[in-house]
C-alpha cells in the first residue's frame, strides 16, 4: 500500500523536478545561474491563480483539450509501473490501456491545435502526429517483445526481467536506449524539439499550445513533465533489479529519473537539434532497437514449445 | 559629359550635375554593370524652381578604381518612366521607393508595391492596406504569415510563407512597422548636432551610421579630422563589428539549438561591448563619434584594457570557432540552407558579408578607404574552411565561416591600430565649419553589415534640402526573400539569423 | 573536436555576475545625472539636448526624455555631472524628473512597489513579452542581454516568452509608430490578465528623439497607464533587471 | 419457436416494403421507416435469443429452383443477424430524414430495394445450403446496386455502379468456383455436408482459398478492395453507410462459416490471411490520410477496419493450427466485436459525412473549415465516432483492440518460436495502424470541423434535421455504452468464438478476460470522474482568477490573416506522404516560382491507388484490347450475320455427320 502512496507522491513532485533539473544542468553547461531548480512548480501555481485568453475562432474543444490531456495522462501514469514495479491500477494487458490514453491525450492536443485556425499550431501538429507514427509502434513492439519472454501480460510483470540467458542485458540496454529516445521525443527535448526556443516556425509542442493561457498552459505543461516522466520510471522498471524490496525501490525510483533528466540535460547542452526532415530516420533508431530485442527474444528462448 | 566622377566623402556643386534622361540613366547604368559598377543610391530631391519637379540622383561604385561615378535625372512628379528593373533587378526596390516617395511610375515594374509606408510619401496609408501579396493556385498549399511581433525579442516586419506542407515555395517580406520619419528629423535643425539621431537610425549599427553622418557633415564643410581621431573611429567601428559578429554566431547556434556555441560566443560578445563601454561611456560606441573627430580619448589605461581583451577574445574566438565549424552536427544544419548563388547575389546586389558569403568582393574599407582605412590599409586573410575552399558557398555556412573570418581580422586590425596610436598625436576633435551652399555630398562606411550611405543635398542657404540614409539591409532583404526558396519552413529563422538584417535601418 | 570545445568551456569559467542587484557598472558609464543645488543653465545648453529634456528654473531633466547622451554635462560651466549610478527604474512618470540637488538615494526611494496581490503572484515568476514598436534594435539587444550568462534574470524567475497568452507583462520598446499601433494594441488584448505594462527606453517612455514625428501614434500609450519605466537609450541590463525586481519588492 | 420471430421480422419488412410503393408520396417514409424499425426489432430480437438460448433450425418448401430451404439461426449467424438488424434500425432511422431532403424522387424503387436489401443480408447469414444462399447473395449485390445508383445523374455515380457490378460479379463467380469444387467432393449443396469433404487439408486449402478470395473481395481487403472507395462515396450516405458498416460484414461471415466448417485451417491459409489483413490496415489508413474527399476516406478507413478484423481472424486461426487457446478465443472474440463496433462507428461517421454533404454540397475538406459552430450536433457526433475509429478509450473501438491485444500478449509466450516472433509483429502493426488512425481522423475533425472557414460552400451550413440527428446518436450511445461496460457484448462474442475448436474448456478462458474487462471499465470510469473533477477547478480558478477574455487567435499581430493562413488537409499529411509517397502513388504537380519576381506558384497533389492504377487498370486495358481485336465482327451489316447463321449450321451439320459416322 505504501508504495501505492509513494507513486503517487512522485506523480506529483518528480515531474517537474525533472524539468528543473534539466535547465539546471544546461544552465550549469552555459555557465550561467538559470532557472531555480523548483521553477516549474512556481510557475504552474502562478498559471493556476492568472485568467485566460481564448481565440474566438476555438470551439468546446479548445475548452476541453487541456483537462482531458491532464486526466488522461495522469490515469495513465496511475498504470504505470513506479516504486518496485507496483501499479496503483494494475491488470492483465494494462499496458495496452496507459499508451493508448496517451493516445487519447494527444488526439485532443491535436484537435485544439487545429481549433486555433493558425498554421504555426497546424505545423506543430503536424509535426507531433508523425514523430508519435514512429515511437508508438515501437514501444508495443517492445511490449510485445516482453509479454514474448516473461509470459506475463500487466505492466509490473512485463518490466520484470529476469532469466538465466544474456537476454535481460540485451532487453535492458536496448530498452534504455529506445525509452531514452521516446522521453527525448515525448518531452520535446533537443535533438528533436527546443523546449525553450523563441522561433515559432522550429518550435514543435511548444508551439501547439501557442494559444492556451492561464490554467489550460498549466495543465498542458503538467502533462508534457509526466509523460516524460513516465518513460523515466519505465526506464527505472526494465533497469532494477526483479527482486528489490520497496525500500530500496523507494530511493531507486527518484535517483534513476533524476539522472534520466541530467542526462536529457546532457544531451541537450552537447547536441544542436536535427533537421526537420531528418527527425523521422532519428526516431526509427527507436523502432530498430524494437526488433533486436525481439530477434533476440526469439534466439535466446529458443522458440519453447 | 553623362556622369561626373568623385571619391568617397566627397562634395560637389549641385549644378555641376549632369542632367540626361532616365532612360539614359538607364543605359549608363547598364554600361557600368558590364565595367563592374554597380548601383549604389537612386533618390529624388525635389526642386523648388519648376515646382513640383523631382530631380532623381543616381550613383554607382566602381570597385576597382575606388571611384565613384554620379548622374542626375528631372522628371515631373507622377511622371511615367521605363522601369529598369527587368534589365538589372539591382533597382527593383530604387524604383519602388522613388514611386512611393515622389509617385514616379515605373513602367512595368515587375514587383511595384509600396516600400515602407512613410507618412509624407506620394500617397501617404498604413502599412498592410493596399498591399495584394503573391498568391500560391492550389487550395492544398496553405501560407504562413509571420506577423510584425515575432516570437523572440526582434523588431517587426511581415514574412508570408507560401507553403506546401514543410517546403517553403516563395516568401515575400513586408516591412514598414519601424518607420520613424528619421529622415525629415535630419532635416530640421542644425546639421552638426545629429549624431545621437544617426546613431538611433539603428541602433545595432550606431558606430557605422555615426561614421558615416560625420564624415557627411566633414564633407559638406570640407573639413578634415584629426588622424587621431581616425584611429580611434576606426577602433570603434571594427570593436562593433566584432562585437556583433559574435552575438549573431551566437544567435546562429542558438537557432539550432547547440547551447555550448551559443553561451561561449555570448559571452565573448560581452567581453567586446564592455571594452566599447570602457572606451566612450555606451555598450554600442554610442557618443564616441561627432562631427569633427571623436569625444573620447583612449589613454595608457583603456589601450592596455582594449588590447588585452581583444588578445582574450581572437584566440577564445578561433578556439571555439574551430570547434563549432567541426561539429558535424552544426555543419549537417549549416550547410545548404538558405543559398545565394554568386550569380543572384551580383544581380539583386547583395552587400556586405552576405555578399562577400556568396562570392561578391564587395567591402568599402577595401575599395573606398577614408580616414584610418586608407592611411593603414586593412589587409583581409581568406581562411579555408574545412575541405581547403574559401567559403562562398553562399549558404548560411558560408555567411558563419564569413563571420567568424571577420571576427579575427577586426580584432588583430584593431590591435595593429592601438600600435599606431602613439605615432599620431595631433589630438582628437577639430572645428566644424557649417555646410556649405548648394552642394550635394556621399559619405559611405562598410558598417558590420555592409555598406552604410548617407548623403545630403544643401539648400542655397546651407539648409538640408534632402538627408537620403541607405542602410546595406535596403540590398540585402531581397537576398534573404531568395535564400528561403525550396528550403524547410523550420529552417526560416537560421536563414533570418545569419542575414541578420535591421529593419529601421530599411524603414527609417 | 569535443577536446577544443571542453577546453573553450573550461576558459569560458562562470560567467554568471554574482549579485545582479549589488552589481557596479564601468564608471564610464553615464547613469544618473547629480545635478548641482544652486547651478544654472544656459539656452545654448538647453538646446544642446537632442531628447529636449532640460528644463530652467528649477533645473531639472526629464529622464523620461534624456538619452544620457552627456551633452548638457560636457557644456561650458553645466551645473550636470553624469554619475555611473544605474539603478534608473521609476513607477510613475513624473518621478523620473531630477530636479537640482536630487540625490540619488531620495530619487530611488521614490520608485514604489507593486501592489501586494501583484507581488504575490509575480513575485518569483514573471513572464515579459517584448513589443519592439519602432524601437532601434538597440533596446532589443538589451532586453535580450538580460537573459544572458552574465546579467541571467532567469535565477529571479524573470523570462521572456514567444506568446503573449503565456505572459504576465508587455514590455515596450520603441517611440510606438503608427504602422506598430495596432499590432501593440492587438498583443496587448492578447495577453491574459492580471498584466503589467513595462516601458523601456527613452523612446518608450517620451517619444524621445522622435518624439515630433507624425510617424508616431502614441494613442496607446494614453489609453493604459505603464506600471513601470525603465529611461536610457539604451538602458543598461542591469537598470532593467533592478527595475523590475524593485517593482517586484526584491531589489534593493 | 426464434425463427418464427425472425421470419415474422422479415416478412413485416418486405410487406412494409411492397405496400409503400402503393401509397401516396408523402405517407411512404414514415411507413417504411416504422415497417423497417419494427421488422428490425423483430430480427433483432430473435438473434439475441439464438445467440442466448440454444440454436435452432427451421425447414421450409419453396417453388422450382430452390428445393427446401433450411435457415438455421446458430451463435455465429445470430452475432451477424444482430449487427445487420442494429445498423439497419440506425440506417433506416437515418434513411428517413435523408431521403425527405429529395422531394423530386419517387423513392418507390428505392425503398423496395433498400427493403430487400436488409432482407437478402438477414438471409445470406441464416441459410444453410448453396443454391439458396447464391440466389439470397445474387439478391443482395442486386438490391445494393439499384440502391448504389439512386443519384444516376452524376456520371462519377455511373461509373462507380459499372465497377461496383463487375466486382460483385467477380466474387460471385469465385465462390460459385469455390462451392463446385467442394460438391465434387460432397455430393450435397448442404453446408454441412462440406465438412466430410474439406478433410483432405489440400484439397480444401484450395477450396477455401477460392471462397475466401471471393470472400475477401466483397470484405474489401487490399488487393480485392478496388471497388469499395469508388461505390461508397458515390451511393447516398444512409446507403454508404449500411453498406461499410454492414454488407461487407456479410464477406467476412462467409469467411468465417467456412472456417467453422473446415476446422483446423492449414498454416499456408492462416498466414495468407494474417498476413492480408495486415497489408490491409495498415496500407488502408495510409491511404486514408492522403485522401482529400471526405467519404473516400472513410471508405479506405474501412479497409483498415476489416484488416483489424481479418488479423484477429488470422491470428484465431493461426491458434487453431498450432494449438493456441488464447489466439484463438480472444483473436476470435476481439475481431467479432470490432465487427460490431465498426458497424456503429462507421456508420456514425458515414451518416455525419451525409449531414455534411446535404449542408456544404461538397465532400473536398480543403474547401471546408470551421464548420463546429454552425453544425455543432454533427461535429459532436462526428468527433464521438472518430474517437471511437482511432481505438482510443473510453469509447467501443478500443475494447475491440484491447482484446486482440490481450489475445497476442497471452498467446506469444505459448506460441513456439517464429510465431512468437509472428504475434509480436502483428502487435506493433495493429499499433502503427491504431496511430496512422489517429493521425488520419485528427486530420478529418480537424480540418473540416475546426479553424476557421476555408471557402464559402460552409456559409448556409446548418445541423440536419431530428430524424437524421437520432439516427447519429443512437449509433454514439451505443459506442459510449460498449466502450464504458463491454462486459455483455464480450461474453455474447465468446460464446460465438467458442464454436470454434478449441483444446481445453473456452469458458474457462473466457471468464477471467470479463474481470479484466471490468477494471478496464474501473480505470476508464476514474478517468472520467478526473477529467470531470479538474474541468470544474479549471472553471472555479477562471472564475476568481481573471476570469475568460476573448481576442483573435495569436496571428502575431497581423490584423489583415485570411483563411488561406490555416494548415490545409494536405498539408498536415504531408510530412508522412513524404516517407510513404512513393507507396500510395502520390502524384504532385508543382510549380516552383521561376525566376526573381515569379508571376505564378501552385500545387496541387492527387492519391492514386495503386492496386487501381498497376493491376486492374492494366487488366481491363488488356481486356479491351483483345475485344477490339473480334470488333470486325460486328459490322452492322445484316447480311453478314444472316452469313454467321448459315455456316454456324453448316458446321453444326458436318459435327453431327462425324460423330454418327
Amino acid at each position: 500500500m505504501t508504495a501505492r502512496a509513494l507513486n503517487i507522491l512522485f506523480l506529483l513532485l518528480l515531474p517537474f523536478l525533472m524539468i528543473g533539473i534539466i535547465n539546471r544542468v544546461k544552465a550549469l553547461a552555459g555557465g550561467r545561474k538559470g532557472f531555480p531548480i523548483l521553477q516549474p512548480f512556481i510557475d504552474t501555481l502562478k498559471l493556476l491563480r492568472k485568467g485566460a485568453v481564448v481565440s474566438r475562432v476555438t470551439s468546446w474543444v479548445f475548452a476541453v483539450a487541456p483537462a482531458i490531456a491532464l486526466a488522461a495522462t495522469v490515469t495513465a501514469l496511475l498504470i504505470a509501473p513506479g516504486v518496485g514495479r507496483t501499479q496503483v491500477i494494475a491488470f492483465d494487458g494494462d499496458i495496452v490501456l496507459c499508451l493508448y490514453l496517451l493516445g487519447l491525450a494527444k488526439f485532443f492536443q491535436l484537435l485544439s491545435a487545429l481549433d486555433t485556425g493558425s498554421s504555426f499550431e497546424g505545423m506543430g501538429a503536424s509535426r507531433e502526429a508523425l514523430f508519435s507514427v514512429v515511437v508508438e509502434p515501437a514501444l508495443f513492439l517492445f511490449a510485445g517483445t516482453l509479454a514474448l519472454a516473461s509470459g506475463h501480460a500487466s505492466f509490473g510483470e512485463l518490466f520484470t526481467l529476469s532469466g538465466g540467458s544474456a537476454w535481460p542485458t540485451v532487453a535492458a540496454s536496448a530498452g534504455t536506449i529506445m525509452l531514452f529516445l521516446t522521453l527525448l521525443t515525448e518531452g520535446c527535448r533537443i535533438p528533436v524539439d527546443d523546449p525553450n526556443t523563441h522561433l515559432e516556425l522550429t518550435m514543435i509542442h511548444e508551439v501547439m499550445i501557442l494559444d492556451n493561457s492561464g490554467p489550460d498552459l498549466a495543465f498542458l505543461q503538467y502533462a508534457a513533465a509526466l509523460k516524460m516522466y513516465l518513460f523515466a520510471a519505465l526506464i527505472a522498471a526494465l533497469i532494477l533489479p526483479a527482486d528489490i524490496p520497496v525500500l530500496h525501490a523507494a530511493f531507486a525510483l527518484p535517483i534513476i529519473a533524476l539522472l534520466c533528466a541530467v542526462a536529457a540535460g546532457l544531451v541537450e547542452s552537447l547536441l544542436a537539434r536535427f533537421r526537420m526532415s531528418h527527425v523521422p530516420q532519428f526516431l526509427f533508431l527507436a523502432v530498430a532497437l524494437a526488433l533486436i530485442t525481439l530477434a533476440s527474444a526469439v534466439y535466446f528462448r529458443g522458440g519453447a514449445a | 559629359m553623362d556622369r561626373v566622377l568623385l571619391k568617397n566623402r566627397a562634395a560637389i556643386p549641385f549644378d555641376d550635375l549632369p542632367k540626361i534622361s532616365y532612360q539614359a540613366m538607364g543605359d549608363i547604368a547598364i554600361g557600368c554593370l558590364c565595367a563592374g559598377l554597380r548601383p549604389v543610391a537612386l533618390f529624388g530631391v525635389p526642386e523648388e524652381r519648376p515646382a513640383g519637379a523631382v530631380r532623381i540622383i543616381a550613383l554607382f561604385a566602381d570597385d576597382v578604381k575606388g571611384t565613384l561615378a554620379v548622374t542626375s535625372v528631372h522628371a515631373e512628379r507622377g511622371a511615367t518612366v521605363p522601369s529598369l528593373t527587368p534589365s538589372i533587378p539591382a533597382f527593383h526596390l530604387f524604383e519602388r521607393q522613388l514611386w512611393e516617395e515622389f509617385g514616379i511610375v515605373p513602367q512595368d515594374h515587375p514587383w511595384l508595391k509600396p516600400v515602407r509606408y512613410p507618412h509624407d510619401g506620394h500617397t501617404p496609408r498604413r502599412v498592410e492596406e493596399g498591399y495584394r501579396y503573391f498568391a500560391m493556385n492550389g487550395e492544398e498549399s496553405h501560407e504562413v504569415a509571420v506577423g510584425p511581433v515575432h516570437a523572440g525579442v526582434i523588431e517587426p516586419g511581415h514574412f508570408r510563407f507560401l507553403c506546401d506542407g514543410e517546403r517553403v515555395n516563395h516568401l515575400e517580406i513586408q516591412l514598414g512597422y519601424q518607420h520613424r520619419g528619421a529622415e525629415r528629423l535630419f532635416r530640421t535643425g542644425p546639421l552638426a548636432m545629429k549624431s545621437v539621431l544617426a546613431e538611433s537610425v539603428s541602433g545595432d549599427a550606431a558606430v557605422a551610421h555615426a561614421t558615416a553622418y560625420a564624415g557627411l557633415v566633414e564633407a559638406l564643410g570640407n573639413s578634415a579630422i584629426p588622424r587621431r581621431a581616425a584611429v580611434i573611429r576606426a577602433i570603434g567601428l571594427e570593436l562593433e563589428r566584432a562585437g556583433i559578429h559574435l552575438g549573431d554566431l551566437s544567435a546562429l547556434c542558438n537557432d539550432i539549438g547547440y547551447l555550448p556555441g551559443t553561451q561561449l560566443f555570448a559571452v565573448m560578445r560581452t567581453d567586446i561591448i564592455n571594452t566599447s563601454l570602457a572606451l566612450c561611456g555606451s555598450r554600442f560606441g554610442r557618443g564616441l563619434i561627432a562631427p569633427g573627430g571623436v569625444m573620447h580619448d583612449i589613454d595608457e589605461k583603456k589601450k592596455e584594457r582594449i588590447a588585452s581583451t581583444v588578445r582574450r577574445v581572437r584566440d577564445n574566438a578561433g578556439l571555439l570557432a574551430a570547434s563549432v565549424f567541426d561539429n558535424q552536427n552544426v555543419l549537417a544544419r549549416f550547410e545548404k540552407t538558405g543559398t545565394v548563388d554568386t550569380a543572384t547575389a551580383r544581380a539583386i546586389g547583395l552587400v556586405g558579408p552576405a555578399g562577400r558569403a556568396s562570392g561578391l568582393p564587395c567591402d568599402i574599407r577595401l575599395t573606398h578607404p577614408t580616414d584610418a582605412y586608407s592611411d593603414h590599409p586593412l589587409i583581409k586573410t581568406v581562411l579555408q574552411n574545412g575541405e581547403g575552399k574559401a567559403a562562398i558557398s553562399g549558404d548560411v555556412y558560408a555567411r558563419a565561416f564569413v563571420r567568424h573570418q571577420e571576427i579575427q581580422d577586426s580584432l588583430r586590425y584593431i590591435t595593429e591600430l592601438l600600435g599606431r596610436l602613439d605615432a599620431v598625436q595631433d589630438g582628437i576633435a577639430a572645428p566644424v565649419e557649417r555646410p556649405r551652399a548648394g552642394m550635394v555630398a556621399f559619405s559611405i562606411t562598410e558598417g558590420w553589415r555592409g555598406e552604410t550611405l548617407h548623403a545630403a543635398v544643401t539648400g542655397d542657404q546651407g539648409e538640408t534640402l534632402r538627408y537620403y540614409i541607405k542602410d546595406a539591409s535596403f540590398h540585402n532583404w531581397f537576398g534573404l526573400a531568395l535564400a528561403v526558396r525550396e528550403n524547410g519552413v523550420s529552417d526560416f529563422p537560421l536563414c533570418n539569423k545569419s542575414f541578420n538584417l535591421s529593419y529601421c535601418g530599411f524603414d527609417l | 573536436m569535443v577536446f577544443r570545445l571542453l577546453k573553450a568551456r573550461w576558459r569560458h569559467g562562470s560567467q554568471a555576475v554574482p549579485d545582479p542587484i549589488a552589481a557596479q557598472v564601468d564608471p564610464m558609464f553615464r547613469g544618473f545625472p547629480d545635478i548641482a543645488k544652486e547651478g544654472t543653465l544656459s539656452s545654448e545648453t538647453v538646446a544642446l539636448c537632442p531628447g529636449a529634456a532640460l528644463s530652467v528654473n528649477p533645473v531639472a531633466i526629464d529622464l523620461g526624455k534624456c538619452h544620457l547622451c552627456g551633452a548638457c554635462s560636457r557644456a561650458a560651466n553645466s551645473p550636470i555631472r553624469l554619475s555611473s549610478r544605474h539603478h534608473l527604474g521609476q513607477t510613475k512618470r513624473d518621478a523620473l524628473i531630477v530636479t537640482a540637488g536630487t540625490s540619488f538615494e531620495q530619487y530611488h526611494a521614490r520608485a514604489e512597489k507593486g501592489r501586494a496581490e501583484i507581488r504575490r503572484l509575480f513575485g518569483r515568476s514573471l513572464r515579459l513579452r517584448s513589443v519592439s514598436a519602432a524601437g532601434c534594435s538597440a533596446c532589443e539587444m538589451e532586453l535580450n542581454a538580460t537573459t544572458n550568462a552574465n546579467f541571467d534574470m532567469l535565477r529571479y524567475g524573470i523570462d521572456i516568452v514567444a506568446s503573449p497568452r503565456h505572459a504576465d507583462a508587455v514590455i515596450v520598446t520603441g517611440p510606438v509608430s503608427a504602422n506598430m499601433a495596432d499590432a501593440l494594441e492587438d498583443t496587448w488584448s492578447a495577453t491574459p490578465s492580471p498584466k503589467l505594462l513595462i516601458l523601456m527606453g527613452a523612446c518608450a517612455i517620451s517619444g524621445g528623439l522622435f518624439a515630433a514625428s507624425p510617424a508616431l501614434d502614441r494613442r496607446f500609450l494614453s489609453d493604459h497607464t505603464p506600471d513601470i519605466y525603465i529611461p536610457g537609450c539604451p538602458p543598461h541590463p542591469l537598470t532593467v533587471v533592478n527595475a523590475i525586481l524593485n517593482y517586484l519588492g526584491r531589489g534593493i | 419457436m426464434i425463427l418464427t420471430l425472425f421470419l415474422i421480422g422479415i416478412a413485416i419488412l418486405f410487406i412494409g416494403s411492397a405496400l409503400q410503393a402503393a401509397l401516396p408520396r408523402s405517407v411512404r417514409i414514415p411507413l417504411f421507416t416504422v415497417a423497417a424499425i419494427i421488422g428490425l426489432l423483430f430480427t433483432g430480437f430473435a438473434s439475441v435469443q439464438a445467440l442466448l438460448n440454444v440454436p435452432t433450425a427451421i425447414t421450409f418448401g419453396c417453388p422450382f429452383p430452390l428445393g427446401s430451404v433450411t435457415l438455421e439461426l446458430d451463435p455465429l449467424s445470430a452475432f451477424f443477424a444482430l449487427t445487420i438488424s442494429l445498423g439497419g434500425i440506425a440506417g433506416s432511422l437515418y434513411g428517413a430524414g435523408y431521403l425527405s431532403g429529395y422531394p423530386e424522387r419517387s423513392l418507390r424503387g428505392h425503398l423496395f430495394a433498400l427493403a430487400l436489401f436488409l432482407i437478402s443480408m438477414l438471409l445470406v447469414v441464416t441459410v444453410r445450403a448453396v443454391l439458396p444462399f447464391l440466389f439470397v447473395w445474387e439478391l443482395m449485390s442486386l438490391s445494393s446496386l439499384v440502391l448504389v445508383f439512386f443519384d444516376r445523374q452524376r456520371e462519377e455515380v455511373r461509373d462507380a455502379t459499372v465497377n461496383y457490378f463487375i466486382a460483385m460479379h467477380v466474387a460471385f463467380a469465385l465462390i460459385l468456383t469455390g462451392f463446385l469444387l467442394l460438391m465434387t467432393r460432397s455430393g450435397s449443396g448442404d453446408f454441412a455436408s462440406f465438412a466430410a469433404a474439406m478433410q483432405d487439408p489440400a484439397f480444401a486449402e484450395t477450396a477455401l482459398l477460392i471462397l475466401f478470395a471471393g470472400f475477401a473481395i466483397k470484405a474489401g481487403f487490399i488487393p480485392f478492395h478496388s471497388w469499395l472507395p469508388k461505390a461508397h462515396p458515390a451511393a447516398p450516405s444512409h446507403v454508404s453507410g449500411l453498406m461499410s458498416g454492414v454488407m461487407i460484414k456479410t464477406g467476412i461471415y462467409g469467411i468465417l462459416r467456412f472456417t467453422l466448417i473446415v476446422g483446423v485451417p492449414t498454416t499456408r491459409l492462416a498466414v495468407i490471411v494474417l498476413m492480408v489483413a495486415v497489408v490491409s490496415a495498415v496500407v488502408g489508413v495510409l491511404y486514408a490520410i492522403a485522401q482529400h474527399d471526405l467519404k473516400r476516406l472513410l471508405a479506405y478507413s474501412s479497409i483498415e477496419n476489416i484488416g483489424i478484423i481479418g488479423i484477429g481472424i488470422g491470428l484465431s486461426m493461426i491458434g487453431m493450427r498450432i494449438g493456441n487457446g488464447p489466439l484463438i478465443l480472444l483473436g476470435m472474440t476481439g475481431a467479432l466485436i470490432h465487427l460490431i463496433n465498426h458497424s456503429l462507428f462507421k456508420g456514425l461517421l458515414f451518416y455525419g459525412a451525409g449531414a455534411l454533404y446535404r449542408a456544404t454540397h461538397t465532400r473536398d475538406i480543403e474547401k471546408l473549415g470551421g464548420l463546429i459552430g454552425k453544425m455543432p450536433a454533427t461535429a459532436l457526433l462526428f468527433i464521438v465516432g472518430s474517437v471511437a475509429i482511432a481505438g482510443l478509450p473510453p469509447l467501443n473501438g478500443f475494447i475491440s483492440e484491447f482484446v486482440l491485444y490481450l489475445s497476442m500478449l497471452y498467446g506469444a509466450p505459448l506460441a513456439a518460436g517464429g510465431y512468437g516472433a509472428l504475434v509480436v509483429l502483428t502487435a506493433g502493426a495493429l499499433a502503427l495502424t491504431g496511430i496512422l488512425a489517429l493521425y488520419c481522423f485528427t486530420k478529418a475533425c480537424g480540418i473540416v470541423f475546426l479553424g476557421s472557414p476555408r471557402s464559402d460552400a460552409t456559409d448556409t451550413a446548418r445541423d440536419p434535421d431530428r430524424a437524421m440527428i437520432a439516427g447519429m446518436a443512437l449509433l454514439a450511445v451505443a459506442a459510449v455504452a460498449i466502450g464504458l461496460y463491454p462486459a455483455p457484448l464480450f461474453s455474447v462474442a465468446a460464446s460465438v468464438a467458442a464454436l470454434y475448436p478449441f483444446p481445453g474448456d473456452a469458458a474457462a478462458q473466457a471468464a477471467p478476460v470479463v474481470t479484466t474487462l471490468g477494471s478496464v471499465s474501473r480505470a476508464l470510469l476514474f478517468f472520467v470522474l478526473f477529467f470531470a473533477f479538474l474541468y470544474y477547478i479549471r472553471h472555479r480558478l477562471l472564475a476568481k482568477s481573471g476570469g475568460i477574455a476573448t481576442a483573435a487567435t495569436w496571428g502575431c499581430g497581423y490584423r489583415h490573416g485570411t483563411a488561406r493562413m490555416q494548415y490545409t488537409g494536405s498539408s498536415y499529411a504531408s510530412p508522412l506522404m513524404a516517407l510513404a509517397g512513393q507507396l500510395l502513388g502520390l502524384s504532385v504537380h508543382r510549380e516552383a516560382p521561376q525566376g526573381l519576381f515569379p508571376a505564378r506558384t501552385a500545387f496541387h497533389s492527387h492519391p492514386h491507388d495503386l492496386v487501381d492504377s498497376y493491376l486492374i487498370a492494366p487488366g481491363a486495358k488488356f481486356i479491351r484490347y483483345l475485344f477490339s481485336l473480334f470488333r470486325w465482327v460486328q459490322s452492322g451489316d445484316m447480311a453478314q450475320y444472316i452469313l454467321y447463321g448459315i455456316l454456324f449450321l453448316a458446321a453444326a451439320l458436318v459435327w453431327i455427320m462425324g460423330g454418327t459416322a
